[in-house]
């Protein structure tokens, strides 16, 4: 089996090597095209990601992905160890949004054995708050690594300075601050701590004011859009041809959530709208309007989580774990469960077989089906341009190779 | 003393510079490499201009003569290199002993 | 000093010419014009050219070479890539090469200049008598000069166009 | 609307190739048959009343008892609504296929969702099905077969399976511990 | 427990004082002993009684013994008074006074060095003594006739003229200014970098390097310096290392001979030529040749790019850079330096930036290309992180690696340098001097006393004032590089061509017609014009330089408004 990833991106292009007297190419210069190994140790793959790049001078021709490098075997794990066991390994998919990845699992499972209708009002909000403030530090690394990829160093700082916030919050709760393993199935593993709601909204009343400051710095500067505006653009067809979800999807300005089409978590009691590209800056669908999206939805989740909040106060004293959680034996059944990600649909597809380990369990990683996108965008653009759109599609690699 | 520089010490220094222009015109077959021969030739041309216009005649004329020697050089390099692009074109080499062959 | 200085530079340009014709590889040759057009842009200052000096440096040092770099990029697939001339056509260039400087040099060493040659004149032309004459004196080259470079610029872009 | 409506129009349509469906379940689904699979999801996306235009995942299960591979294509439909005011309209189904275990092989419906590219060479990659007519093809020992994609391109062997068992060594490089060796495989 | 055992670990304090002892005792009895030979030989040795060829030797005797005994007088009372210097020098105004002191040590060596060779300059030569020593060096003194000169004012130390009789050569003077200026050069990055670090963590609401150095880690950059001296020196055998090891001082030396040209006030110029700026934009030119070779060099396809980057750039905004620069040279009719920063002496009206509607405009296209060609942010593009990994510097390490940076931060200050003698008045301080005299009048200060001279030193223009303002100039281009994201290659090239080239031709088309109105032609209504505008501008460049100091003001009153105000989160357990 001789498939080597290099030969097969070799095979369709010209032999360099061979004497080109006479040939009818005509270039405007005689370039040479170079293969490029962009990965998977650089600065702008987010990670391991290695894209094979090649180029005619600045231009790049044709990107090829190639994954893998963080391969950890996540699902056949899953096949080994009993659903609240796999609970810390689905934090270190997305290794930025851990509380959606264990949200995810978490309902998959519950929906499978019927555990769901039993969960606890007050679990459910304390889910939708931590699902919701994660989903706003996520998109703040979102923010923050794109402002690096464009070059601006000063909002990666800024970013992370209100993530640093988020994490504290995270850490009162959970004692984590990376992988919470805090939502479980049956709820959460504890209780909120004191004073916790005080210094969540305090945190909201500092937070929102920042997204304006963001604007400023970043969204708006004129290099900066420059930089995105028109580059990368994915139509809504395409994007839902190849599984496009989450900001990326709405980006392209299809009005898609999971959240409001097909509300999991009782978010139909919340109020929020669903920010979607609309090519304020160039066409609907480039960088900047996936970009864009990013910021837009960190407001609407600030506005989910006061509402949240709000809700929280009838339901003091209500049990937030429910105690079979850790016992439940999964039905010779099987299920796919998505739930919105901040990086999109993250779908878990797990199969019992009437034991207390699952036969068979998937993850559809959101930024697996963004990234496969990469090859039909970075067609024709710059060097520099492969930068913008890997960052604007914003994939984590421990996601993606699972 | 017989160390103290004159004339002769710069114009044997350019006859010097100048043969070697010359013998890198004749042995290098890249043509970048003839050019640079080229370029060793006018500079050695240079240096006498300059030399005698402080040892001679004591007047601006030889500083004229270098400033537009230099410019024709750096105007020559520029087609020299842009023919070069065109002989690499059509031949994929640079070696001049290539550009015989009258083909387009 | 200034005999000094002419010693060091000479010698700087000489060997940097040396390295040239016995570099295979042209990028080294490249990084030897480098030394060649310092030492000579060094000699035009003992030579109390100033102006000549920086414009050697600018526009040799600065911008031809530069364009000679971007040239070998360009047309060679390798650094390594080298043509070689045979054996007997070093020999003969380097017999034609020491003949030539050895005829020259006798020739300048006999011959009669008008004037003292070990006698440096004391007034050598400033910036200004050197624009001065360029606009008075010179002013038809120099008009000329300006024509042919852009006549080079358009020739160099057309030749480097795209067929089609 | 509902699963059984879907597979209703599906059976119409088709006839027996739709070898099966199960709605009792928390995953409604209908079982298509391998080799027509390519025609009902052609049907699926372009159908006006269907457009299943988002290929949510294929998940890949190894059934070892049943000595099977089934292929589980989870579908949605997103037709795009008033854009202004509504969300798109949300609606989603399943397919399932079923392989032998010892020749699995799926018509490739990556010309239809190009979203399966991925998928299906995930799916080859670690469970071994299959993809015939894959745009991302190379040549393989047994055919042509979809193109590797977490594993390196010459791993040996579908690690999902269950009775896959872990090399010792990759490369020359150890790829267990001492510890995992002298240790039963599940 | 660690396995190694060091030998001053396991002492016990009582052996440490033991040592510590011995060591002060050494010190002090090495100090006397060499203070010794100093004094003896401080008078011992008359002049005339020693051959020229001995004056090396004597030196080396004298300065030498003198040399080391302070050195171990310092030792000594180094160990002494460890603990009492460790605290002094964690005491932050001092730490930091003792770091910039390096500026002001070498602007008052080159001075003394200045006054000294006047001294000897202004003695009568030698009767008939012209001698070729070493290198057909003709020299006017001998020891007994700067003896001589020195005892006519009073100073009867006869070393001092041993001292003095090498300083009579130009060389000598040329070498002790080459020191002066390769000093203020390796004081450039190693400031500006810390310097950077502490401007861009205010930018970004954090303190930057803290640790090192007691106070705000101003020995950063040595300490970085140190690490990348030791660094493993990793040369890529693929690429060519001859060349590799090459490119590193074909990018790093022009930036500093460029410095032999700037001058930091009338006097304080190594050479005063009279075509400095062309030779400083020579300087700068032939740094994009290290690059191009540095990239070549390196093997590596990244480090190619980067370097063709880098060539275009710098090629390309050559152009706009050097015709902007025209502008200011038209108007001061030279091109020297000292020159043209001499035309604007007298107030910061007559600087050229105000001159005229052009020359405020080419500042800021000969500030931004002069960005570019400084490869600084937003035009950082041959060594962009995210897009090249590091560019032509990705497969350098280590100490090769800094010198790079060295060659950068000269280069940024020698075009912070340019601009502020062509358009911002060089050295002359935006008071006029006249104003100064009046005021220390005023206050009944003669100008001619000491504090006269000293105030009219520090605020009527000098190298401190032009070091000031250079290096504000400097800090926009920090400002600018922490605040904006990176332009494309393809931007950068449509922004010189399409939008620099035609605009920079303007203004000197303009500027020329201009000059040629209302310097040459005298045309009366184009000189009110000329006035009119001229004090808008003025008018103009005071608004601005209060908004920025305004800005300062409330960015230094508000220095924790980014940081914002939750403070309960401090009390969460994470905090």
């Amino acid at each position: 089996m001789k498939t080597d990833a290099v030969d097969i991106v070799l095979e369709s292009q010209p032999d360099i090597n061979v004497e080109l007297n006479g040939s009818q190419i005509q270039h405007d210069l005689p370039t040479e095209e170079m293969l490029v190994n962009m990965g998977p140790q650089h600065p702008a793959t987010h990670g391991v990601l290695r894209i094979v790049l090649r180029t005619d001078g600045e231009m790049v021709l044709e990107a090829v992905p190639h994954i893998g490098y963080l391969h950890r075997c996540a699902e056949k794990i899953g096949e080994t160890v009993a659903p609240y066991q796999y609970i810390p390994y689905t934090d270190r998919m997305d290794y930025l949004a851990g509380m959606n990845n264990n949200l995810g699992f978490a309902l998959a499972v519950e929906k499978l054995t019927g555990l769901e209708q039993e969960i606890s009002k007050r679990a459910t909000y304390i889910r939708i708050i931590f699902a919701e403030l994660n989903r706003i530090a996520s998109h703040l690394v979102a923010f923050g690594t794109y402002g690096l990829d464009i070059g601006a160093i000063t909002p990666f700082l800024y970013a992370f300075r209100e993530r640093e916030y988020i994490l504290d919050l995270f850490e009162s709760a959970c004692g984590a601050r990376l992988t919470y393993s805090y939502i479980t199935i049956g709820g959460v593993t504890d209780d909120l701590p004191d004073k916790f709601v005080e210094i969540c909204s305090e945190f909201l009343d500092y937070f929102e004011p920042k997204v304006k400051e963001y604007n400023n710095l970043l969204s708006h500067n004129h290099i900066f859009v420059k930089r995105t505006a028109d580059i990368g653009v994915i139509t809504g067809e395409e994007a839902l041809d190849y599984g496009l979800t989450g900001p990326v999807l709405r980006g392209s300005g299809v009005r898609w959530d999971l959240r409001k089409v097909r509300p999991h978590c009782s978010y139909d009691e919340f109020e929020f709208d669903v920010p979607v590209g609309q090519g304020l800056k160039g066409t609907v669908g480039d960088c900047w309007d996936r970009y864009i999206v990013r910021i837009q939805e960190m407001e609407q989740s600030v506005k989910i989580i006061r509402q949240a909040l709000e809700k929280l106060r009838g339901t003091e004293g209500q049990d937030v774990l429910h105690k079979k959680g850790k016992t439940i034996k999964l039905p010779d059944d099987d299920i796919y469960f998505e739930i919105e990600n901040p990086r999109g649909q993250l779908g878990f597809y797990v199969q019992g077989n009437g034991a207390a380990i699952p036969a068979r369990v998937k993850a559809r990683g959101p930024s697996f089906c963004n990234l496969c996108v990469t090859d039909k965008v970075c067609r024709d653009v710059l060097l520099a341009d492969v930068a913008a759109i890997i960052g604007s599609l914003d994939v984590v690699m421990g996601e993606v190779d699972r | 003393m017989i160390l103290a520089v004159g004339l002769n010490h710069y114009l044997v220094l350019s006859a010097l510079i100048f043969s070697l222009g010359v013998l890198c015109m004749a042995t290098k077959r890249n043509a970048i490499g003839i050019l640079i021969g080229v370029e060793l030739v006018l500079n050695a041309a240079n240096i006498n201009l300059v030399a005698f216009s402080k040892y001679n005649a004591g007047v601006g004329d030889g500083h004229i003569f270098a400033v537009f020697v230099i410019l024709l050089a750096a105007a020559e390099a520029a087609l020299a290199i842009a023919i070069f692009m065109n002989f690499y074109n059509t031949l994929r080499t640079i070696d001049v002993d290539r550009g015989d062959e009258l083909r387009g | 000093m200034d005999d000094l200085a002419f010693y060091i530079f000479a010698a700087v340009s000489l060997l940097s010419a040396i390295g040239i014709v016995a570099s295979s590889n042209i990028v080294r040759s490249a990084v030897c014009l480098l030394g060649t057009l310092g030492g000579v842009a060094c000699l035009y200052f003992v030579l109390d050219a100033n102006l000549l000096a920086v414009i050697q440096l600018i526009v040799y040092a600065g911008g031809t070479l530069v364009l000679m770099v971007f040239g070998i990029m360009l047309t060679s697939k390798s650094p390594w890539v080298g043509f070689r001339a045979t054996r007997g056509q070093v020999a003969g260039a380097v017999l034609v090469a020491i003949l030539m400087a050895v005829g020259i040099s006798t020739l300048v060493l006999t011959a009669e200049w008008s004037q003292s040659a070990n006698a440096p004149l004391k007034t050598s032309p400033s910036v200004a008598e050197v624009g001065e004459m360029l606009l008075t004196d010179y002013l038809v080259p120099f008009e000329v000069a300006s024509v042919l470079l852009l006549v080079v610029m358009i020739g160099a872009a057309y030749l480097a166009r795209t067929e089609k | 609307m509902a699963p059984e409506e879907i597979a209703n129009i599906l059976k119409d349509k088709f006839g027996n190739k739709i070898t099966g469906s199960n709605f009792e379940t928390a995953h409604p689904h209908v079982l298509v048959e391998a080799k027509s699979w390519l025609e009902v999801a052609r049907f699926l996306k372009e159908d006006p009343g269907l457009t299943f235009n988002l290929l949510r995942s294929i998940s890949a299960v190894d059934m070892l008892e049943d000595d099977e591979l089934i292929a589980v294509y989870d579908l949605c439909a997103c037709r795009p609504g008033d854009r202004e005011t509504d969300m798109c309209a949300f609606d989603e189904f399943c397919v399932k296929v079923k392989v032998p275990r010892n020749n699995p092989h799926i018509p490739s419906v990556a010309n239809i969702w190009s979203a399966a590219d991925w998928h299906e060479r995930e799916a080859y990659d670690l469970m071994g099905i299959v993809f015939d007519e894959h745009p991302d093809s190379v040549m393989g020992v047994e055919g042509r077969h979809p193109r590797r994609i977490l594993c390196p391109d010459d791993w040996d062997g579908y690690p999902l399976r269950k009775d896959y068992r872990f090399p010792m060594e990759y490369h020359g490089i150890p790829a267990v511990t001492e510890y995992e060796q002298t240790r039963p495989v599940h | 427990m660690s396995q190694i055992t060091l030998p001053w670990i396991e002492k016990s304090p009582e052996t440490l004082s033991g040592y510590r002892r011995k060591a002060i005792l050494l010190l002090f009895v090495l100090a006397v002993g060499h203070l010794g030979i100093a004094l003896v030989s401080l008078f011992a040795f008359k002049p005339g009684q020693l051959a020229d060829w001995k004056i090396p030797f004597v030196l080396a005797l004298v300065l030498g013994a003198s040399l080391a005994g302070m050195a171990f007088t310092a030792g000594a009372f180094g160990v002494v008074f460890y603990r009492i210097i460790g605290k002094f020098l964690r005491w932050s105004y001092v730490a930091f006074a003792l770091f910039l002191g390096g500026v002001v040590g070498a602007c008052l060596i080159v001075w003394l060095h200045a006054e000294i060779f006047t001294f000897i300059k202004g003695l009568s030569a030698a009767e008939g003594e012209h001698r070729v020593w070493l290198l057909a060096v003709p020299y006017d003194h001998t020891v007994r006739n700067i003896y001589a000169g020195l005892e006519a004012i009073g100073v009867e130390v006869p070393v001092l003229a041993y001292a003095l009789w090498p300083l009579q050569f130009e060389f000598i003077r040329d070498l002790v200014a080459l020191g002066g200026i390769i000093g203020f050069i390796s004081i450039i990055p190693a400031f500006g970098i810390w310097w950077e670090r502490k401007v861009s963590a205010r930018i970004q609401s954090r303190m930057g390097p803290m640790r090192v150095g007691g106070w705000h880690g101003w020995l950063q950059s040595p300490a970085d310096g140190l690490k990348l001296i030791f660094k493993e020196d990793i040369i890529p055998p693929e690429g060519d290392p001859l060349l590799f090891r090459l490119a590193v001082y074909i990018t790093f030396v022009p930036p500093i001979c460029a410095f032999l040209a700037l001058p930091f006030a009338a006097a304080w110029v190594f050479r005063d030529l009279d075509v400095a700026l062309i030779f400083i934009l020579a300087m700068l030119g032939i740094e994009v040749v290290g690059v191009i070779l540095a990239g070549w060099a390196s093997n590596n396809k990244w480090a190619v790019y980067g370097s063709m980057r880098e060539a275009c750039q710098m090629v390309s905004y050559e152009i706009p850079m050097g015709m902007s620069l025209l502008i200011p040279i038209m108007m001061a009719g030279s091109l020297k330096l000292t020159d043209i920063a001499g035309a604007q002496a007298g107030g910061f009206w007559n600087w050229f930036v105000f001159a005229n509607p052009w020359c405020f405009i080419a500042f800021f296209t000969y500030y931004c290309a002069a960005l570019a060609s400084c490869k600084r942010a937003p035009f950082d593009l041959p060594e962009s992180e995210s897009e090249l990994v590091a560019g032509f510097l990705t497969e350098y390490s280590g100490f090769r690696w800094s010198l790079f940076f060295f060659g950068e931060y000269a280069a940024m200050f020698i075009v912070a340098g340019l601009a502020v003698i062509l358009f911002l008045g060089g050295w002359s301080s935006p008071i006029p001097e006249a104003w100064i005299n009046s005021f220390l009048t005023a206050v009944g200060a003669s100008p001619d006393g000491f504090f006269g001279t000293l105030a009219r030193g520090l605020l009527a223009g000098g190298p401190i004032i032009f070091v000031l303002k250079a290096t504000f100039l400097f800090y926009v281009q920090l400002w600018v590089r922490w605040t904006l994201p990176r332009v494309r290659i393809d931007q950068v090239l449509y922004a010189c061509v399409q939008v620099m080239l035609p605009l920079v031709m303007v203004l000197l088309l303009a500027n020329t017609l201009w000059i040629l109105g209302t310097d040459h032609l005298q045309w009366g209504w184009l000189n009110v014009i000329d006035g009119i505008l001229h004090w808008i501008l003025v008018g103009i460049g005071v608004i601005v330089a209060l908004a920025i100091l305004c800005i300062a003001l409330y960015g230094f009153k508000n220095n924790k408004r980014l940081v914002g105000q939750l403070a309960v989160v401090d009390q969460l357990p994470g905090s």
